[in-house]
């Protein structure tokens, strides 16, 4: 790898009007698309709206039924994989069963014509990327899940694609691994100039790795935005349940105030109001970690029941009702917490700017 | 299901064993009338003689025949695993809406007798200036081995993940590429029953190459059903015993290269 | 130049070739290509050959019947002009389309240890499952359409000469009879003579050529020729051959090859029709062949254009009986 | 795609057409020959004959078979090749050997009747030979190994995950055999099964030589007709019945089966 | 299932010596373990450490090559898994590929002889509780990544069984489905008093689910206790580092305080030593969410140079380098954060409690 990293630009990718079918359902849905350059773009969204079925269809084995991809101004929607020169990590992983982990790694060289000495080299080499030194002889049926999963790993990064798809490649790793193959990718990345899109459920990981990231939801893009954009002003409501945790308080908007329920009025800043919010019917949105623990009585405080306490490590997860039903969660650092009870009356504190107001039409 | 010895499985051997006693018996039977003196076949065999091998490497018309038949026959395997496999795998792996009529040529085939098949053939290769040739006893041949090739390999395509060859494309393999080097190293034992199978079927076929056949040349399955039909010497068992004893010995070579080779890699794993 | 003779393989071909192609093609220098086959399939090519007209077989061998019925497919065989023909074929021997090769019966074959004291003898002891009992062999090939209402009748009590025209309805009820005692129908030459060998049939019908070699290798049987039928094997030459001059040559050559026809008879077990065929075998061998004549005498003699005239009936009449 | 379809049709398709043409074009012009085929009960009965016997010979294969390709799957490298080595062996000696094989096997003073008679199941030697039994018998041991193979290669592709779920969700054995191993091995199954059951429909060899023409398979007829009585064009229009038969049968058991699965339908 | 709810006694579980061999390799290595009933076990450790392996050996698919099992007093070390009473959710799912969803999920309630109305109804119901209404008539292989994997936990939870083994059962589902599911489990776990083993990846996952969690490292258990006092007293660096992240910092201890290279001493309280720490080299742990940034010189603050600032949603990573070239790691709320500029020094303070101290034996 590390003698190869001469920097191929990545390959260019637009999208347009993308559909796929199976049968009656829709799987993605008239998609559109653009991926510059060397972007690391992560695709999000909840079970089965879409996101391998894109890859696939980037990848070529996918036919949209309707819709075209053009890759570096050249339209690509019929192309056949082999000419697309992208490594792939399959969802499943899709190792060759009857060759052995080298042989599997070295697999794409051997396809690009490389000599026997030099792919051994350069898969060894990969291997010792995805820290499987000395596993080269096994055959993949004598490896662990994770194992399996970073000789996927191993096969797509070892030649130097120009558009590298991943289907959720580190799912089977452990935090301390997950976060060596991020930093991995990420030097690929930066090093090759490579263009990638990126299948995760951990938000952590899209939110650090990608440039951008783009929230699918039956078949359709609902948001996409750099990372800090995505968590901090989601676009709308399902985006933001979707990253990270939010609290959705159901509340009036009178143009420049907003009640709760509950009896409390906030005026929040002009920033907090995404996209246009009419008088009537909206939604609060404050995320979990935004808020404080703090007395019932305490000013500007939201007094709510607390329900349950969640230890969760660093953090602890609160779990409170407000007096209009609404479940509200604080996730506060479990470091000098106090003991508190379930059933206890408490308050829940924020910054004003930790407030997003959304209309109706966000929901 | 491992090598284990659980009561299930020593019932499924004792059964095996004895459906291997039903299909050698036989081939006990057969073999030892190639040693024996009278010129018609006896059992028990009668005497000791290896004359029958000598009547069959000394007459020219059986060397003749059995060269030609080899020919014919490993010519036959290769086509019709090559076209086989490849109608097969372009079907199974969805190149289009031809299945029920891609069936349907496929059974014909075998169910037609092969005698009207003889007469429809020589007919036709008559008139095409095919018969007697060895691209007309390849065709036929092929044909009548094609449903075997066919089932025979569908039944170990049909249980291969289609997607591993799509992981080979995305490493940049051809379809070819993704098919040669991933699906058939999967298939390939059925790929070679296949093979072993239209073998078979050309070199023990004797109605359709003898009406193929030129007015010259013979193949060995006919020269043995004259001699069947005719007057049945222990020529005939005696060509059993060596087809039988090279193909163990073909057998026994594999597996000892195969040792080798294993023994020479990976360290022994169990399983 | 060469000559295509389709004969069945085997001993018969073998001994065709040692004792006739190879002098004839010595004197003549005609190379003889002998093309083993049996005989329907020989017919079968034959039709295909006729349909596509591309004719590859010249001398052929048929059956007398075939002469009749197949005497479409058959060029006529100039009796008049072959010279060792006129000398020394036997009366009959030369038909219209086609000239006597060998002659033998589809004679009563039985076990002489099962019938030690009392050796049947006719077709009629055949029947007679009392006195006789053992399982029977009788076949299901080529000619058994016509041989097997032959000798139905025969132990029915039907005399020699008023056979033919054949009465089928009584030749089918006494069929009938002993259809429960046929322990084998057989198919092949080789196989009436293994299941002779095996003693899987005590009492058959069978070629005499085929039950001669089985006794000469020592099994305990013995042939009764009274009613046995005359199984004539005749050459004839396909219309449109490719070498009819040369077939007629060879036809010619056959019946004056003195020196070949001893040694071709005791070979397979089968007279020739030429004069100086069998007489020069010693008197007691002779007796073993159907040209004899205390055997020729008994032998019936079928009525080949009757048999050619109906055998599309003779056929279908076999057929419903054998699967109803 | 294209070589198979060209080589079936020119080698196949159109000589057989061209031969099923002379059915109804000979002696005139018209379906006389298929009318006679359905005028004369007997051919209907042997047509009948000869799919039972086919079906006979399939499922006794398929009995026979099925084990000895689990064996082979289950075994280690040397029993594995032991196993496919016996059953590979017939294939070099003839067919026609075989069936004399079997006619010496089963003659009356043959070794199964000795056999019989020493365990004390009979006491007197048996017809065995030139019976339906024998045909069966032998069609049986010359077409499975057909079956064999087709079946040892859909069960080796089977990954042991299966029967583990299978075994944790709390099946047996047997009960796993039924609802997993089994499925799964259909399309060898099916292959082996419909290769052996058409082989047999159209085999004449064995039957001929074992056994008795009372009971004459359908080969054995249209043989007769091209062979003996030279009636090709009733011998083609009993091929085109046959042929016409057999189509109906194998679509019909498609529809019960989802035999499309095997060939042409991802699971 | 709702209706099924009689509470069946989860299995009790004894391992003694466990080990299991493949050829050379000792994947499982002297295990000894002790389950309750009921107890909900979280297996956790790096890929290729031996967990899937330990549940095959619970489940009775490999036989261990030393060791007894021993469920509910009997041994069945080398009974047939069918007769184990198991629910099992695979790594890799086996979903029956011949069989639809509904049957797939059905088929434990079939080989359990539950009459055809039965099974239909109570798989439809499991459906339900994975989300997948309306998808039993699929097969398998229409299903996207996460789906299977529901579907493969459907089966695994449609019947009563005593002990349920769950292999990452929830490692292809977003953050949302993997909470409702982990509800529903823990659901399940309370009404059924099911004992579960279950494996993951993720350590809140763990943390917050398991009654105890059993950290695994090379085939050898290294830790097993409560979720809380793994993250708060891990025994030994490898568990301090594997679970959450850790700072670990060189230092001297010398009975009473400890040095640091860079020249700063600490006092840390007597709790913060974990198991016997003699003098001489000793290593401080500190995890990162303890730490606060200050100005480089407030008092008690280790002064580091700020490397990278990387932005994770709600916190935000910072990594320093401390002067003896340790590096440091702190996650701080991204609200509120002042802007920090990469190369900047700055303090990083901690309260005393957040200090563990660890001998040179616990590396
Ligand atoms: N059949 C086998 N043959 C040889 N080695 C094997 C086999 N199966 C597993 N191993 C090895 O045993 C070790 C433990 O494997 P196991 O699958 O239990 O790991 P794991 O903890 O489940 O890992 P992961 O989190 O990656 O799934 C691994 O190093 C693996 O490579
Ligand atoms: N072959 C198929 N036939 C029918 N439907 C399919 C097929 N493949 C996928 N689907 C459906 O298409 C939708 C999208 O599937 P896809 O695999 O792209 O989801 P995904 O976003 O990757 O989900 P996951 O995170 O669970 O992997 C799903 O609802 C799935 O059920
Ligand atoms: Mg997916
Ligand atoms: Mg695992």
């Amino acid at each position: 790898m590390a003698n190869g990293a001469q920097t191929t630009a990545g390959a260019e990718i637009t999208v347009r009007g993308l559909e796929k079918k199976f049968g009656q359902l829709k799987a993605v849905d008239d998609l559109s698309l653009d991926i510059p350059s060397g972007e690391f773009l992560a695709l999000l969204g909840p079970s089965g709206s879409g996101k391998s079925t894109v890859l696939m269809m980037l990848a070529g084995f996918e036919v949209p039924t309707a819709g075209a991809i053009t890759i570096d101004g050249r339209d690509c929607t019929r192309l056949t994989p082999q000419k697309r020169n992208i490594g792939m990590v399959f969802q499943h992983y899709s190792l060759f069963p009857h060759l052995s982990v080298i042989d599997n790694v070295a697999f794409p060289l051997k396809m690009r014509g490389a000599s026997r000495a030099d792919r051994r080299r350069r898969a060894a080499e990969a291997l010792e990327v995805v820290r499987l030194e000395g596993y080269g002889d096994r055959m993949p049926s004598q490896l662990s899940g994770g194992q399996r999963q970073r000789v996927a790993l191993a096969r797509a990064i070892v030649y130097q694609p120009r558009l590298l798809l991943m289907d959720e490649p580190l799912s089977a790793l452990d935090k301390n691994l997950r976060e060596e193959m991020q930093l991995e990718i990420k030097r690929l990345h930066s090093e090759l100039g490579v263009t990638v899109v990126f299948v995760t459920h951990d938000q952590g990981e899209a939110l650090t790795m990608a440039d951008r990231v783009a929230i699918l939801r039956g078949g359709r893009i609902q948001q996409i935005s750099a990372a800090r954009e995505l968590y901090e002003r989601p676009a709308n409501l399902f985006s933001a349940g979707f990253i990270g945790e939010m609290n959705m308080i159901p509340a009036q908007w009178d143009g420049s105030g907003l009640m709760l329920a509950q009896g409390d009025r906030l005026a929040p800043p002009e920033a907090a109001l995404i996209g246009a919010v009419p008088s009537g019917v909206a939604t609060l949105a404050i995320r979990p970690e935004r808020l404080r623990v703090s007395a019932p009585d305490a000013p500007g405080a939201l007094a709510a029941t607390l329900e349950e306490v969640v230890y969760a490590g660093a953090g602890t997860l609160l779990i409170a009702r407000l007096a209009d039903g609404t479940e509200i969660r604080a996730r506060v650092p479990s470091a000098g917490l106090p003991r508190l009870a379930e059933g206890e009356r408490i308050g829940l504190t924020f910054d004003p700017d930790a407030l997003l107001v959304y209309g109706e039409a966000a929901a | 299901m491992s090598g284990k010895l659980t009561p299930g499985r020593l019932m499924l051997m004792a059964y095996v064993y004895l459906v291997l006693i039903f299909v050698l018996a036989p081939i006990v039977v057969i073999l030892p009338m190639a040693f024996s003196e009278p010129d018609y076949l006896t059992f028990p065999p009668e005497g000791f003689t290896f004359k029958w091998f000598g009547a069959f490497f000394g007459n020219a018309r059986w060397m003749d025949a059995s060269v030609f038949s080899l020919k014919i026959a490993v010519l036959t395997s290769i086509v019709t695993v090559v076209v086989g496999t490849m109608a097969t795998y372009a079907l199974m792996r969805g190149a289009g809406r031809l299945g029920t009529l891609f069936q349907g040529l496929l059974i014909a085939p075998i169910v037609v007798p092969h005698i009207a098949l003889a007469v429809a053939l020589y007919l036709f290769f008559r008139q095409t200036g095919l018969s007697g040739t060895v691209t007309g006893y390849v065709m036929a041949h092929a044909i009548i081995a094609m449903p075997f090739v066919v089932f025979t390999v569908a039944a170990a395509l049909s249980s291969v993940d289609a997607t591993l060859e799509d992981a080979a494309m995305s490493c940049g393999a051809s379809r070819f590429d993704a098919f040669r080097l991933v699906t058939l190293p999967l298939i390939l034992p059925n790929v070679l029953s296949g093979a072993l199978f239209a073998f078979i079927l050309s070199f023990d076929e004797p109605v359709i190459s003898f009406f193929l056949a030129g007015i010259r040349d013979k193949t060995l399955p006919r020269m043995m059903f004259d001699n069947i039909e005719q007057n049945l010497t222990p020529v005939i068992p005696a060509i059993a015993v060596l087809l039988t004893g090279v193909s163990i010995l073909v057998l026994v070579c594999a597996a000892v290269l195969r040792r080798m080779a294993q023994s020479r890699s990976i360290p022994a794993e169990e399983g | 130049d060469e000559l295509v003779i389709a004969t069945t393989g085997g001993l018969m071909r073998n001994e065709m070739e040692k004792w006739f192609y190879l002098p004839f093609t010595e004197e003549t220098g005609t190379e003889v290509i002998p093309f083993d086959i049996e005989v329907p399939d020989q017919w079968a090519r034959a039709e295909g050959m006729i349909r596509t007209g591309n004719v590859e077989f010249d001398i052929v061998t048929a059956t007398g019947p075939d002469l009749v019925d197949k005497a479409e497919m058959l060029m006529d065989i100039p009796c008049d002009t072959l010279e060792n023909v006129k000398e020394y074929a036997l009366p009959g021997a030369c038909q219209p389309k086609g000239i006597a090769r060998t002659t033998g019966g589809m004679v009563l074959t039985y076990n002489t240890e099962t019938y030690a004291d009392n050796p049947p003898e006719s077709w009629a002891d055949f029947w007679d499952v009392e006195t006789y009992p053992g399982p029977r062999g009788l076949p299901d090939t080529g000619d058994r359409d016509w041989w097997l209402p032959t000798v139905a009748l025969l132990a029915d009590g039907v005399a020699k000469e008023d056979l033919y025209p054949l009465d089928l309805d009584r030749a089918y009820a006494k069929l009938e009879e002993i259809r429960p005692h046929i322990a084998v129908w057989w198919k092949t030459g080789n196989q009436v003579q293994q299941i002779m060998r095996d003693n899987e049939v005590a009492m058959t019908m069978a070629y005499s050529g085929r039950a001669l070699k089985v006794i000469q290798d020592g099994s305990p049987f013995a042939m009764a020729w009274d009613g046995a039928i005359r199984d004539t094997g005749y050459l004839a030459v396909l219309k449109g051959a490719p070498n009819p001059e040369g077939a007629m040559n060879f036809i010619n050559f056959f019946y004056g090859a003195a020196d070949g026809h001893p040694g071709f008879i005791q070979a397979v077990g089968y007279a020739t029709s030429s004069t100086i065929g069998l007489s020069q075998l010693p008197e007691d061998e002779q007796k073993l062949y159907a040209t004899y004549p205390a055997n020729y005498e008994v032998l019936v003699d079928p009525d080949f254009e009757w048999i050619g005239a109906n055998r599309d009936e003779l056929r279908e009449r076999w057929t419903n009986w054998l699967l109803q | 795609m294209a070589p198979f379809f060209l080589l079936i049709g020119f080698a196949f398709l159109y000589p057989l057409l061209s031969l099923l043409s002379i059915s109804v074009t000979e002696p005139q012009t018209g379906l006389q020959n298929y009318e006679r085929i359905l005028d004369t009960p007997v051919y209907g009965k042997v047509l009948l004959r000869t799919l039972w016997i086919a079906l006979l010979v399939s499922i006794l294969s398929l009995f026979l078979a099925f084990p000895v390709a689990m064996a082979m799957v289950s075994s280690s490298g040397a029993m594995a090749v032991f196993i496919t080595a016996c059953i590979l062996l017939p294939f070099w000696s003839s067919v026609l050997v075989r069936t004399a094989a079997w006619a010496v096997l089963l003659q009356r003073n043959g070794i199964v009747n000795d056999l019989l008679q020493a365990i004390g199941i009979i006491d007197a030697p048996v017809r065995l030979l030139y019976t339906q039994g024998a045909v069966v018998v032998a069609m049986t041991h010359v077409l499975m190994p057909f079956m064999v193979l087709p079946i040892y290669g859909a069960l080796r592709n089977i990954p042991p995950d299966y029967g583990r779920a299978a075994a944790i969700c709390g099946a047996g054995p047997l009960r796993s055999f039924f609802e997993v191993t089994l499925p799964l091995a259909m399309p060898g199954v099916l292959g082996g099964f419909i290769l052996v059951f058409l082989t047999a429909l159209g085999y004449f060899i064995t039957p001929a030589l074992l056994g008795s023409p009372q009971e004459m398979m359908i080969a054995t007829l249209i043989s007769q007709q091209l062979r003996e009585f030279l009636d090709w064009p009733f011998a083609a229009a009993l091929v085109g019945v046959l042929t016409l038969f057999v189509t109906a049968i194998t679509l019909l058991f498609s529809r019960v089966f989802r035999f499309d699965r095997m060939l042409g339908g991802q699971v």
